[in-house]
């Protein structure tokens, strides 16, 4: 098992390496600098930082050293934000972007295999449609949109929630993002466990729990539900950047200081270290979570254990 | 001797089901009685859609929820239909239970053996864990599974085939139910293995007093179990009675035709003695005298096919003698010289070996799935391939029509090298050879008619063909092989399993070919058409003068078809001899083993029956030391991974090196009952 | 006096009571961007300035209304010649961990800011200053021959290199903000660090949490301490301006900075007096590629700019009655009367969109041979409405207009390398003078992107920018913008407004031309 | 006499039948059908129909165009008077127009993504499928990687270096939504590969290509067609994402994420900006998620 893991994170360092030459060059294949503003630099000034970022040298050179610094753990300084090197600005966002997304994750897994069960349990019935709906709307309706809508009503309208801000970490503030971000991946999730659950329910090991007298809990609970489960938790490696994803919107409508919002400032300002830093950050975090969904594969079927 | 519904235990009356399904209702079963007395065992016979098992289902309450279920299903006098779910739960499991065709489909996957077993305790008997596990192991040692203790705490998959059905038996039984519902417990698996499984089942039976419903379309398996024996279909009862009256005094004409169609082995009451030493022996063992004894025989007409084995045995000595015996002392084979001037394919040595993966880094290892196998085949002829699951008899197929690269060994077509054969050679080969395969259905293409399927062929072969000369070829062959034209446009999913495999046969036939192997060709079917097809194929063969290799698990069917016949265990030849050698006088153990389970459509007969039964279960290529199973006295000096020499012990009869029958036998247990006049 | 001192004694009790409740509130403002530093020589943006400001004070600082008064310097003055400032620092001026604000400290942040290696973006805002621009283009190496040096303690003497009119407004700017020598000289540059920084401000930084928000406490050894009401401000990141007016709206925010133009007319009806809209010293304005054919006609720019129904933009497509631009330079700046406007200025635009035409017909464009043109714009809501506004406002003199938007960094990128043919661009007023404009289109500056090239206007700025009389220096001014209005030189397009909205809550909030409104002129009250 | 009994049977049967060939249903027209039967994606196949119409034709119908402003009416609420049904933006211009061709332009675009897409991940997963081995594991490995890259940024990175073309990017994006589709022909594929159709084919000796588009292609269909119709959904929410960034289609070109982005900041001043165009987008998606769901049941075998 561990022989696995290891292996597993051996292999992604090619990935990594692979995503991070690609966004290197393809990031200084975009027009416009770091430097670029409303307001022109003085040309000896543009030299300085140039030279300051080591953006005089030739861009291979640049390359060599930026993966130099990164072998030994330095992300390099973040062109934009100079009080801050890069991994300092991603610890500082870190807890916020994983404790939201963490939620909504956790949130949209729950929320959306139960309701999920329930849908393929009632199959075709008034349940199944009213969650099918709701599951629907949730997955067609942009995030953007909906942010602002459950800001007006929960926040102005019915004033329970606070409209955005991290609020220290309250409870009441995190509500909100977490709702958004998570809508989507609960109605995805939700929908692959019905049709799993469905399927497996036809299934023959079915057929022997209830011929041996089993009530109905039970043979969902013990019997059906980890095999459905399978298709779900091969969502989960997709599903990582799907979040990232919305973590973009939710953090800059919410207001909140992830990381999320990091990359598109950063790519907007063209500020390279952050960018690359961003990316490292994100593949390993997804890396992270295939080797996770591999381990939960090996648990839900011990086919694949003895495979 | 109708069972008087007071002393039944399960007493269904006038039962029906219907299914709402996309194209309409479709009914089930329409109206059926049945009776099943305590201790007694009720065979229900009856082909694919015939119902036997939706009757059941239905009576446990276990069908899809598209179905509507009307009737009176009368357990103990309690009438199950009309129980809520709760209640109903607590009588399955407990006080009926099923056991069901697939054991590997029907144990949960991700649930410890033990878990499975001990949980239908906890729900029925509340029991605790410490004695409901003690309860399960004791099951377990009931049912013969060596080690049971470690068995609880592994998975479903790490057990063979045979050891699930005993599972599934041992759960079935832990709460020492008054009825088993046994659905196609059997047909799953190997030959070899159901004998012991059925055995064990009666056993039981016997020694519980439990009720047995037994559902199967295997006359043998119901003449070996059943006291009283139900006949199905289309969702009604044709004909119901005791075995000897459905079986000696069949009234309805179905029932006869299902007791017609089934192929029949010729056995001895004792296969145990061991057969008279080759000079003394007057021939093989006379055919007819057997077949008096069962009048049910005659029916079966010997003319061609026989005609066509008289011809081919009297062609064959010599050839095979000289080839195999080559083969035998391993002397180098010239593929020019020694060949008969009829022997149009030779196989020498064969060897197919795959590299498989186990465990998620373990090196790979090889699979040998071939294991130097040689043989000839002479035009004309029917060479019969029986071997179990395993036994790598498809491999063996491919292999000769190079569907599959062999590892190494020749297959020589007609004196031609096939393994050093270019593209275009190989072309002309494939017109010359055509395989037909197991599943009907799956060997067509879903997404074409069945004409173009037919027409397929020929666009390869026969470029030259204009379309309407293709469809009037394809028209032909269809008349040919029974199939009407008016289906020519229809895709396969619409079309029987019969007609589909017609439409196999037919494709495989346009290229008039020479060879045509067919892999399990009938084992998919019923019956009654697996007889159709059998005699469709003779036909062929002798209209064409095709040589066909006839594979198949079932030892019945191979006799039925073949002048040869030969006996594969793990990817190498365990036996070889015509046909009426093999059964008259079986020399490997294994052989003999096969021969005896081989149920006979034949109470009397069947019970009778002697079975030889050898230690352990058929083992996995991969295990080493499996080859030497029947070798055990010289496990010791022989490498792991020898493979027996084959050597002709009677004239044209070669048998692979083994140790003497009794040495290998388990400790015997006494023939199975004799069923209650 | 004894009732006025009576009244005196009231107000200041009431003061004190009004700052007692007060000083429990920290003043919650809607920052917009991230502040990329602390470190005034590395800002750039105005909402970094509104932080810098509150935590640091030049020698001189802005009143409410935006106007110089003295600030670290009590006094000062200045010589007859006009090139000679000596300030005069107040002696309770003292950084935030006690130490005393010396002359030094000056000296040493004018020499920070002019070293090249800095590389302060700024800098060029002081080039006034003697050597201040040799130094910063690396022409002399020695700061110390930088015109600013300390006397003793708490004297000043800044030296420059002609007379500059507008130099006390240019000392408000952050680029001329003292630096704390002592700490920088221990920690280099981590000063800027939170834990590390000191200020000289009003108030000063206890936590900064990116992408998030600035806290500022008060700084209690400000020597004008007790006047400041508000102990603390939180300046919060949030670019997303409707999401910032629904924080306003649950009482999250005190000020917004900036506000969805599309809510006025909204809030003005849900929040009536709330949305401040006021002049702003910018201009908002097209430029035109002077060395690209047709664009190189005066004519053809001519046509272009009055085309432009300007009296649409502000009241219709923005909704915030922004006031059309025919001049140059906004009105109201100093040392300059009324801007010139263009002559065509109160002409019915019916007949503009006549002339316009014939221009170009005369030019030889019209529906059938269409003058086809690329209209670049940096992505932002506005920007494009105003595009497509005027796009379609060019139509019918059978000018087709391709749209292009890219992203700020991009825009500015390419309209610097004079990648144009009509592009989008605007100026806010660094420091208080008419030459902070016409500056942008002498050919030597680099973003005078349209290229416009005119030695005539060139030597007319420079003239002025020489002479030490005022109303000379401005009458110059104004010839060189006539010159240019009258080449169509770029298109101005409307003067910029400034948008905030207030709180009734906060008190003290005067709307002035810079938008500058220091926390310290600020009072809560409930 | 049994077999004979039964073999005359059938010939007989042949006889009767004989005559003209009845036609037969192939899978695909029996899925068609049973979809015919699904009341939620036939609806779905009507409203998806009467947009794509709207979209294209409605135009010719109004007299308004997506981007000539009405001098007289900006920000004009939703009226039949002044002829503006869905009312004006900020720019005066008719939103009915410019939904209208938003939802052409958005459908326009995934169109694009999805068809590359759909070409390279099927010739992708079924050469790595049948070819199978070494290759097969190389190629998925491959995939596996582009999966573990946070594509949104990619996405963005493009979007910063296409500038806005968006049809280039909407190919860049197709680019990259193949690898499910890849994944999922290939298993496909490989489950097809194991059939004995395949073999029958090769035994009588038809070549690889043909195999793979005469017995391999037709069989996936199925599959992808589910797969696009899913597909398109999921590129029309990722193109109104970009247009929330701002990384949108165009002026004065729109499409429905832009205006939906555009009209979710002033919901409450000029709601029909931000509804009219939702209502399109969702009925738009939800059709298209109706379609794919009634696609997958009737093609899943299971339910015959």
């Amino acid at each position: 098992m561990f022989n696995y893991a290891f292996r597993r994170l051996l292999s992604t360092i090619p990935v990594l390496w692979i995503a991070i030459t690609a966004c290197f060059f393809v990031l200084r294949l975009a027009p416009g600098g770091p430097f670029d503003g409303e307001r022109p630099l003085p040309e000896a000034i543009k030299q300085n930082l140039a030279a300051h970022y080591n953006l005089d040298k030739s861009l291979f050179e640049q390359y060599i050293i930026y993966l130099g610094n990164l072998l030994q753990g330095d992300l390099g300084p973040s062109f934009i934000n100079q009080d801050f090197t890069v991994a300092e600005q991603l610890l500082v966002g870190l807890p916020y972007t994983l404790i939201i997304g963490g939620m909504a994750f956790f949130l949209s897994i729950v929320l959306g295999i139960t309701a999920g069960i329930l849908g393929s349990v009632y199959r075709n019935g008034i349940p199944d449609y009213l969650i099918g709906t709701v599951i629907l709307i949730g997955l067609v309706l942009p995030n953007f949109l909906v942010a602002p809508i459950l800001q007006l009503f929960f926040g102005l309208k019915l004033e329970w929630l606070p409209v955005g801000g991290w609020g220290g970490g309250a409870l009441s503030h995190i509500v909100l993002p977490v709702v958004v971000l998570a809508l989507p991946h609960i109605a995805r999730i939700s929908r692959l466990t019905r049709g799993a659950m469905i399927e497996v329910m036809h299934s023959n090991f079915i057929r022997t729990a209830r011929s041996k007298g089993l009530g109905g809990g039970s043979i969902v609970w013990r019997h059906a539900l980890k095999p459905t489960l399978t298709p779900v938790v091969s969502y989960l490696g997709p599903a990582a950047s799907y979040l990232l994803t919305g973590s973009l919107v939710v953090e800059t409508i919410f207001g909140l200081p992830g990381i999320g919002r990091y990359f598109i400032n950063a790519a907007l300002n063209r500020d390279y270290g952050m960018v690359l830093g961003t990316v490292v950050f994100y593949m390993i975090l997804i890396v992270v979570l295939n080797l996770i969904v591999d381990i939960l594969y090996a648990w839900l079927d011990p086919r694949v254990r003895s495979r | 001797m109708m069972q008087s519904v007071e002393e039944a235990v399960l007493d269904i009356r006038d039962l029906n089901v219907r299914f709402q399904t996309n194209d309409g209702i479709v009914q089930a079963v329409r109206g059926v009685d049945v009776q099943v007395a305590a201790g007694e065992c009720l065979g229900v016979v009856g082909e694919s859609g015939s119902g036997k098992s939706q009757t059941f289902l239905a009576a446990m309450g276990l069908l899809a929820n598209n179905a509507t279920v009307s009737g009176r299903v009368e357990f103990l006098g309690q009438n199950l239909l009309e129980l809520s779910v709760r209640e109903l739960n607590a009588i399955r499991g407990r006080r009926i239970s099923m056991i069901f065709q697939d054991p590997l489909t029907a144990l949960t996957p991700h649930l410890r053996i033990g878990a499975q077993m001990q949980e239908v305790l906890q729900t029925h008997q509340r029991m605790s864990d410490r004695d409901a596990r003690q309860r399960c192991l004791q099951w377990l040692e009931n049912v013969r599974i060596p080690e049971a203790a470690h068995r609880l705490s592994q998975y479903p998959h790490e057990l063979s085939g045979g050891m699930r059905q005993r599972v599934m038996i041992a759960m079935a039984m832990l709460c020492e139910p008054q009825l088993l519902i046994a659905d196609e417990p059997t047909t799953a698996l190997d030959v070899t293995i159901q004998a012991e499984i059925l055995d064990l089942m009666d056993q039981l039976r016997r020694d519980h007093g439990t009720a047995v419903i037994l559902i199967t379309h295997d006359m043998g398996v119901v003449a070996r179990m059943c006291d009283r024996v139900q006949v199905m279909r289309h969702g009604e009862y044709v004909e119901q009675g005791s075995c000897e009256q459905v079986f000696y005094s069949a009234q309805h004409e179905y029932t006869k035709m299902l007791l017609d169609a089934v192929p029949r082995i010729q056995v001895s009451v004792d296969e145990a003695q061991e057969p008279m030493p080759v000079d003394e022996a007057q021939g093989p063992m006379p055919v007819d005298e057997t077949q008096e004894s069962m009048p049910v025989d005659e029916t079966q007409e010997p003319s061609e096919p026989d005609a066509s084995r008289q011809g081919d045995t009297s062609s064959l000595p010599q050839s095979d003698a000289t080839a195999l015996s080559d083969r035998a002392t391993g002397s180098s084979f010239d593929a020019q010289s020694g060949s008969a001037s009829d022997t149009i394919l030779r196989v020498r040595d064969l060897r197919v070996t795959f590299p498989v993966h186990t465990g998620w880094f373990a090196r790979k290892r090889d699979l040998r799935a071939v294991d130097g196998i040689g043989f000839d085949l002479a035009a004309g002829e029917t060479l019969g391939i029986v071997g179990e699951s395993g036994s790598g008899k498809s491999t063996l197929a491919r292999a000769i029509l190079q569907l599959i690269q062999p590892t190494s060994g020749q297959v020589n077509w007609r004196g031609q090298e096939l393994t050093d054969l270019g593209r275009q050679d190989l072309q002309k080969f494939r017109q010359d050879a055509q395989i037909v395969f197991q599943d009907p259905l799956a060997s067509l293409d879903p997404s074409m008619t069945v004409g173009d399927s037919m027409a397929e062929p020929l666009k390869v072969f026969e470029p030259g063909l204009d379309r309407q000369a293709r469809t009037r070829r394809v028209a032909g062959m269809m008349e040919r092989v029974g199939l009407p034209y008016t289906l020519i446009n229809r895709y396969p999913h619409e079309l029987s399993g019969g007609q589909n495999q017609r439409v196999g046969i037919a494709r495989a036939m346009m290229s008039r070919p020479r060879l045509l192997i067919c892999d399990e060709a009938v084992s998919a079917l019923d019956v009654s058409i697996q007889a159709q097809i059998l005699e469709l194929l003779k036909d062929l063969q002798q209209e064409f003068g095709l040589s066909l290799i006839f594979i198949s698990h079932d030892l019945s069917v191979v006799w039925e078809i073949s002048s040869r016949i030969l006996v594969m265990y793990l990817g190498s030849v365990v036996e070889l001899a015509s046909r009426d050698d093999l059964f008259a006088r079986p020399q490997h153990p294994y052989t003999r083993q096969l021969v005896s389970a081989v149920p006979v459509p034949d109470p009397v007969l069947e019970r009778a029956r002697h079975r030889i039964k050898l230690q352990g279960e058929l083992a996995s290529p991969m295990e080493a030391g499996a080859r030497l199973r029947f070798l055990p006295s010289r496990r010791a000096q022989l490498p792991i991974d020898y493979v027996p020499i084959l050597s002709e012990r009677f004239p044209n009869h070669f048998v692979a090196e083994h140790d003497p029958l009794e040495s290998l036998t388990r400790s015997q247990n006494k023939p199975a009952h004799k069923c209650s006049q | 006096m004894k009732p006025y001192s009576l009244r005196n004694l009231l107000s200041a009790g009431m003061l004190a009571l009004m700052g007692g409740l007060a000083s429990a509130a920290t003043i919650n403002i809607h920052n917009g961007g991230d502040p990329t530093s602390l470190d005034p020589h590395k800002l750039s943006g105005d909402w970094e300035n509104r932080i810098a400001g509150d935590i640091f004070e030049g020698l001189v600082t802005e009143d409410t209304k935006a106007e110089p008064i003295p600030g670290q310097a009590s006094e000062w003055t200045v010589s007859d010649d006009g090139l000679v400032y000596t300030f005069t620092l107040r002696d309770d001026a003292v950084w935030s961990d006690g130490t005393p604000v010396t002359a030094n400290d000056f000296v040493f942040a004018f020499q920070r800011l002019m070293n090249p290696e800095t590389a302060a973006v700024y800098a060029y805002l002081q080039y006034s200053i003697k050597n201040a621009e040799a130094i910063n283009t690396g022409e002399i190496s020695d700061l110390a021959e930088l015109g600013v040096k300390a006397l003793d303690d708490k004297t000043l003497e800044i030296t420059l290199e002609r007379p500059t009119p507008y130099f006390i407004g240019a000392l408000t700017h952050y680029t001329a903000y003292p630096l704390p020598e002592h700490l920088l000289e221990k920690v280099g540059d981590d000063w800027v660090k939170i834990e590390n920084i000191v200020t000289n401000g009003p108030y000063t930084p206890v936590d900064w949490v990116p992408g998030s928000h600035v806290t500022t406490v008060k700084h209690e050894g400000y020597y004008a301490a007790e006047d400041v009401k508000i102990d603390g401000a939180k300046f919060f990141v949030l670019e997303d301006e409707s999401a910032a007016l629904k924080r306003y709206r649950a009482g999250e925010f005190d000020i917004l900075t900036e506000f969805p133009t599309d809510q006025y007319a909204w809030m003005e009806e849900n929040l009536p007096g709330q949305a401040q809209v006021a002049p702003y010293a910018g201009l908002y304005y097209y430029v035109v590629n002077h060395n690209k054919p047709p664009f190189d006609n005066a004519d053809v720019r001519k046509a272009l700019s009055m085309s432009i129904n300007r009296e649409v933009i502000g009241p219709q497509i923005l909704g915030t009655g922004e006031l059309p631009a025919y001049s140059w330079v906004p009105p109201g700046m100093a040392n300059y009367d009324e801007p010139y406007m263009v002559d065509w200025k109160d002409m019915p635009y019916g007949e503009k969109l006549a002339e316009a035409t014939s221009l170009l017909a005369a030019a030889g464009y019209d529906a059938d041979n269409p003058l086809k043109l690329q209209l670049r714009y940096n992505t932002n809501e506005n920007h494009k409405r105003i595009a497509v506004a005027i796009a379609a406002m060019w139509k019918p003199l059978g000018i087709d207009v391709e749209l292009y938007n890219t992203e700020t960094k991009v825009h500015y990128d390419e309209l610097q390398r004079g990648v144009l043919d009509v592009a989008r661009a605007g100026w806010l007023a660094d420091y208080n003078d008419a030459d902070n404009f016409l500056n942008l289109l002498k050919s030597t500056v680099e973003h005078n992107y349209g290229r416009y090239n005119n030695p005539e206007y060139d030597a007319l700025v420079d003239k002025a920018n020489a002479t030490v009389d005022t109303a000379e220096r401005a009458e110059l001014l104004h010839q060189a913008e006539k010159l240019a209005l009258d080449e169509s030189a770029a298109i101005p397009i409307y003067y910029y407004l400034a948008r905030n909205v207030v709180s009734p809550r906060v008190k003290g909030y005067e709307n002035n031309a810079f938008d500058i409104h220091r926390t310290r002129w600020l009072e809560l009250v409930d | 006499m049994i077999f004979r009994k039964a073999k005359l049977a059938i010939l007989e049967s042949a006889m009767e039948g004989a005559a003209e060939p009845v036609p037969g249903r192939s899978l695909f027209q029996d899925a068609v059908a049973r979809l015919i039967r699904n009341k939620a994606a036939v609806v779905s196949v009507v409203m998806l129909f009467l947009l794509i119409v709207f979209a294209i034709a409605g135009p010719w119908f109004i007299p308004y165009n997506y981007e000539d402003p009405d001098w007289a009416a900006f920000r004009a609420p939703p009226s039949l008077e002044n002829g503006h049904w869905f009312g004006t933006d900020q720019n005066g211009r008719d939103l009915l127009a410019r939904t209208l061709f938003g939802t052409r332009v958005s459908l326009l675009v995934a169109l694009i993504a999805t068809v590359v897409s759909v070409v390279i991940g099927v010739s992708y997963g079924a050469i790595a499928g049948y070819v199978g081995g070494r290759v097969d594991q190389a190629m998925m490995r491959f995939v596996d990687i582009m999966y573990a890259l946070p594509y949104i940024l990619f996405v963005i990175l493009l979007m910063v270096i296409f500038g806005r073309n968006v049809f280039l990017l909407f190919a860049a994006i197709g680019a990259l939504e193949w690898l499910t589709m890849a994944r999922i022909v290939r298993g496909q594929t490989l489950s097809i590969k194991q059939r004995e159709y395949i073999e029958a084919a090769r035994a009588s000796g038809l070549g690889t290509t043909a195999i793979i588009f005469r017995h391999i292609v037709p069989n996936l269909v199925g599959s992808v067609v589910i797969y696009a119709t899913l597909t398109i959904p999921e590129i029309v929410v990722v193109e109104s994402f970009l247009s929330y960034l701002g990384f949108g289609i165009q002026e004065p070109l729109t499409s429905l994420g832009t205006l939906i982005a555009e009209g979710a900041d002033v919901l409450e001043v000029l709601p029909w900006l931000l509804w009219f165009p939702a209502a399109f987008l969702v009925v738009l998606l939800l059709s298209l998620l109706f379609i794919g769901d009634g696609l997958r049941d009737a093609f899943d075998a299971r339910d015959r």
